[in-house]
């Protein structure tokens, strides 16, 4: 794919990458219902106003493919295709749950479609992005790994030793981070002094930044970036982005100017999707039917997790260590 | 008496401390503006300004090597590390540089420098937000470390390690941040190596800090109805602790458990029950017991998490056990 | 039966490795070129090429978590911390990431990394570059921990290290790297969570791992002078460790010894003495002692470092002690 | 002082420059001598070669700046002023030394005279600088703070998180890089994929190089930047230099080209530092003096600390924290 592709992108592929983010959305709005209700123990992190990352990104991305994401996940891994139900259920603490209720919202994983984990370690992803694709490049894999991270992580010396590894190595790695001028309950323009623009081609590593709301725009660049990390080693790919919600459920912003958070709607991701939808001339009905059933699919997983079991204490306490027979 | 809130507790101490030193500087993620991340410093930046209670990025390990640099330098840095998890990327500076710096350049300067940072479960705030990990720090010789478990001991033990001239870590218990108790009128520093006895009681010892005091105290009062009198130690300081006032206990009782939130394998209590094994072990009727957490990472389901953390009832069983 | 070198037992212990499973990598500062600062590493490259022996940069942080990450994506990754001080920069990947993935990830898939650092003084080094501090990951659950005495012991728990499916913290001692031993015609894995009884005896037992042993074994020498007979323990592995041939010795001898070279205080001895203090209560003669580190930081001189380090004299005293 | 400095420097302050390498040489190559002899415990890294920059860079401090160190110190440590009894009584870990013989080679320090030690682990200092130079500027004092560190130290983590926060708080703080060409047995080109002269500017902060052999050009350079440290906040100053031994002592250096080995004597700081004399007719008899005077001194220093005594082992235990009375 080139850049000619965001002319050439199909009813098809729009409806699709359209479809992902609505999933994305509603299932963080029912649970950002269900925490309200106290079914979701913990906190979470929601990345509402964020879902063309996620769904851009991977738009790019085969399963063979690996990604570490972040404490903000969800769209990361739904984007990577995991399943509602286990999704769910791990969200809500059960048996079912990928995880088995182990980790909840901050470690949703699924390694069998290449999805390392949500991470509760601000940058920590970064180095285990870069392991995988070592592990990549030395299986001589035709993978590529994928390490988001958000502005905040951007103080992290993590990012500077794993930018300059993934040079040295020419690592088929793909530094995502997710821009959204916030790092908890400050801006991050308050904690850091450079853009990544700068300082990213000091390392010889190539910089692409991309409108983080524009879902055509973020799959686009991913699709030339993507290209170009799997064929010759890592790059940057910088998406600037809006967090429409609080820090995690619960959080009332009140460090937030309303003006600016009114002002979020014109650049929500849905809305700027479906304006192209619009001019592909698909009707609304389809769109509605789109999300009739995403929300059916959705109540199913919650009702499924609802009627999950809650994980065996022995079990649990057991799988610390690989069972010895399965050494 | 009053009533006081033990996060209030803490935001007193710190006021207090910024107040009597102008050495004194809090640093750490959102401790400034937006109060911290559990509200322990509120309102201090509009009090002391932002010159002294510092917002940062999310840099801990330079952070801390900072603060030990400030603190060979005139001031008297306070750090927050929003969970004691994170302490994971803090451990060269405290380790390596603050521990050993007095002692290694042949005492020409102390380390004043305290690292509050909360630890323990109960939130569901899953594997990487819940971890006890005091036994690393106990372990550091030129270390000093200190857990509060009331809202009287929080404000005193972090006065204690701000005035204090070496490092100290101060482990504050999140679950308890919501827990009110009563204080007396004027709060005071609570010297650093002094256990309190809390609860008398004459047939076995129940030592423990931090949150689990509160288990000890719950499965005291089960077992005096039972007839059975447990004296509640609470440490207050893991290093140094107090070896005297634990011995002088068991002396008594002749009986010791130690409990805590912390997992148990190599943890705060081994220590306390080895030390007894050799210097208390003419004074032993029973085994010395642990009541701790299991092996295993604290897991996020509230019905597993419920299981993992030690209760009351692990306590009184210990003690039936050890009075069986 | 041949004679080898501690380190060179790890070096072949490497190079099987490599030879026996494509999947293992080795990484590290100066391992490739140079073979390594200790010369662990040395031949490798040339055998097995640059592309699985790998010279990394002084970043320390990242190349741990890059160990996760390529563990959890296939390959099996043998990182070199030049020195057990610098795990303090590590302790994020190992205590947050390596130890939890496959838990908090429901067991969905293992951890099979190796981190192989040095511990222990008597060259010197300096406060910075000879703790032992081991009981810091013995403490977290997920992560296992070795630490082999001998050549034997260093290649066999070595192979297992590597070929196990969850994360190992192989701890080797400096000071022995030089020292030879004889070993069988042909190596072979030792299996983690078993120590060995290496000298029998019946009136005390002496519980040890790494240079410690040697120790042991010197106080038993001295010891059975005067007739009396020390049975020692080599632990090999600290997490888990084989608690069931500690009480055996102890339901024989009943008296104990746990000696070390960390620091006494709150090291992998007090969770020995801890639970010996639990589960052989009723075998025990004597008060349980430890021989450890003193609580201060490893001095430089070698004045100072001769008397920090842990001495045969110290145990024959303790022993005399117990059967006093 | 400005760049016009370098025309104007004046014998007796070239002397002087002159003097404080010749002194560094002259105690490291003893110090050599004395370890091959068996009489300075543990292991040492001498930093005979690159002599230039801790009196190039000491020339522009006063007695209150303060500076925080490597594992190759000596030089940074009796630039800075320490006394060579207190340094060699420490070397050979007696309780004449300035840490009374608990450190070593490698944690030499002396608080007194801002010397804030020579550390084991690569890159810390550089927190640690950040941490005084954050004192001083809170304290209101008109000090700067100093962090050296090598090569090798590009690749941790620290170095980006020090950056950003010297530049964020504007602190005033000067990183000096010693780039030697090497990381123990590596050549640090194997392991860092940017120039510090790249790098450095993204996080808005100003880097200046140097030959870090030629002291008139360190000094030089080094007041300027010092003069803007002081004045407005954090800079970075790379010096170009050369290691000429091996990494410590007794590392035989068969990873080097003999060739390159050999080169290096034409970039010798010292003979450099001479030629500078010459040109100003400073006659070959002081410089004999000179050097007689510091041999002497040297000599004094080594008989002083062989007459030392053994540290006491309780004293120093007690030192573990600070003693009750002292609170
Ligand atoms: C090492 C570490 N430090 C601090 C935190 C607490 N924390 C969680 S999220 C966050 C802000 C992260 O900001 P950013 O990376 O921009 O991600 P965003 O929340 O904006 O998605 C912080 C400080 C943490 N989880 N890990
Ligand atoms: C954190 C840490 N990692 C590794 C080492 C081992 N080590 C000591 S010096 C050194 C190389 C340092 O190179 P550089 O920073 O360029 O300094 P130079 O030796 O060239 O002066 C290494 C890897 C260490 N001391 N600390
Ligand atoms: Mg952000
Ligand atoms: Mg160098």
């Amino acid at each position: 794919m080139t850049s000619s592709h965001r002319a050439a992108l199909g009813e098809n592929q729009m409806l699709k990458l359209y479809a992902d983010m609505l999933l994305i959305r509603r299932v963080e709005e029912r649970l950002g219902r269900l925490f309200a209700d106290g079914e979701v123990p913990g906190f979470i992190h929601l990345s509402i106003g964020q879902e063309a990352v996620p769904v851009g990104v991977m738009s790019a991305l085969t399963a063979d493919d690996t990604i570490a994401s972040t404490h903000r996940g969800h769209g990361h891994a739904i984007a990577k295709g995991m399943p509602l139900d286990g999704f769910f259920a791990e969200l809500l603490g059960c048996e079912q749950g990928l995880c088995r209720g182990r980790g909840g919202s901050m470690h949703v994983a699924d390694l069998s479609i290449g999805m390392l984990g949500a991470n509760g370690i601000v940058g920590a992803g970064l180095s285990i992005a870069l392991g995988s694709a070592l592990a990549h490049q030395r299986l001589r894999r035709n993978a590529i790994a994928v390490a988001f991270f958000g502005d905040g992580a951007l103080g992290e010396g993590l990012l500077h030793e794993c930018l300059n590894l993934a040079s040295l190595w020419r690592l088929p790695l793909l530094f995502v981070c997710e821009n959204n001028g916030w790092s908890e309950f400050s801006p991050s323009a308050g904690q850091i002094t450079f853009r990544l623009a700068d300082l990213v081609p000091a390392y010889g590593i190539p910089y692409v930044a991309s409108d983080g709301n524009d879902v055509v725009a973020v799959s686009t660049k991913a699709a030339d970036i993507v290209a170009h990390v799997r064929r010759e080693g890592p790059a940057v790919l910088e998406c600037f982005t809006t967090r429409m919600r609080g820090h995690y459920e619960g959080d009332a912003q009140k460090y937030r100017d309303p003006a600016e958070l009114e002002a979020l709607a014109a650049r929500d991701p849905i809305r700027i999707a479906k304006e192209y939808l619009r001019r592909l001339d698909v009707g609304e009905e389809r769109l509605q039917d789109l999300l009739t059933d995403i929300d059916c699919r959705i109540e199913a997983a919650v009702a499924a997790a609802r009627a999950g079991s809650a994980p065996d204490f022995e079990t649990a306490k057991a799988d610390t260590y690989t069972p010895v027979d399965l050494h | 008496m009053p009533e006081l809130r033990y996060i209030r507790a803490i935001n007193q101490a710190l006021a207090d401390a910024l107040e009597a030193d102008p050495s004194v500087i809090l640093l750490g993620e959102d401790v400034s503006a937006a109060g911290g991340a559990f509200g322990a410093t509120r309102g201090l930046r509009d009090r002391f300004g932002a010159e002294r209670v510092i917002d940062t990025p999310i840099s801990e390990a330079a952070l801390a090597g900072a603060a030990v640099g400030a603190a060979l330098s005139g001031l008297k840095p306070v750090l927050e590390i929003m969970f004691m998890d994170f302490t994971t990327l803090v451990m060269d500076a405290l380790v390596n540089q603050a521990a050993k710096a007095r002692f290694m350049f042949g005492g020409q300067r102390s380390v004043p420098l305290v690292v509050r940072t909360p630890h323990g479960g109960g939130l569901s705030a899953g594997p990487q937000h819940s971890q006890c990990l005091e036994a690393w720090f106990a372990h550091v010789p030129g270390l000093k470390v200190v857990c509060p478990a009331d809202p009287a001991s929080a404000y005193g033990l972090l006065r204690a390690a701000i005035a204090d001239p070496d490092p100290v870590i101060v482990v504050e218990n999140k679950a308890l941040y919501a827990t009110k108790a009563e204080v007396p009128e004027v709060l005071e520093p609570v010297p650093i190596g002094h256990a309190a006895v809390i609860r008398p009681g004459r047939d076995l010892t129940l030592v423990s800090y931090g949150g689990a005091v509160h288990t000890c105290m719950a499965a005291a009062g089960i077992l005096a109805n039972e007839g059975i009198e447990a004296e509640v130690v609470d440490l207050r300081s893991l290093q140094p602790w107090d070896e005297a006032t634990v011995m002088n206990s068991l002396s008594r009782t002749h009986r010791l458990i130690v409990v805590h939130e912390a997992v148990e394998a190599f943890g705060i209590g081994a220590e306390i029950a080895a030390r007894m094994a050799d210097i208390g072990f003419d004074e032993l009727d029973a085994p010395i017991l642990r009541v701790g957490a299991p092996f295993m990472p604290v897991p996020f389901s509230k019905a597993l998490e419920r299981k993992y953390l030690p209760s009351a009832d692990a306590v009184v069983q210990a003690a039936r056990k050890v009075l069986a």
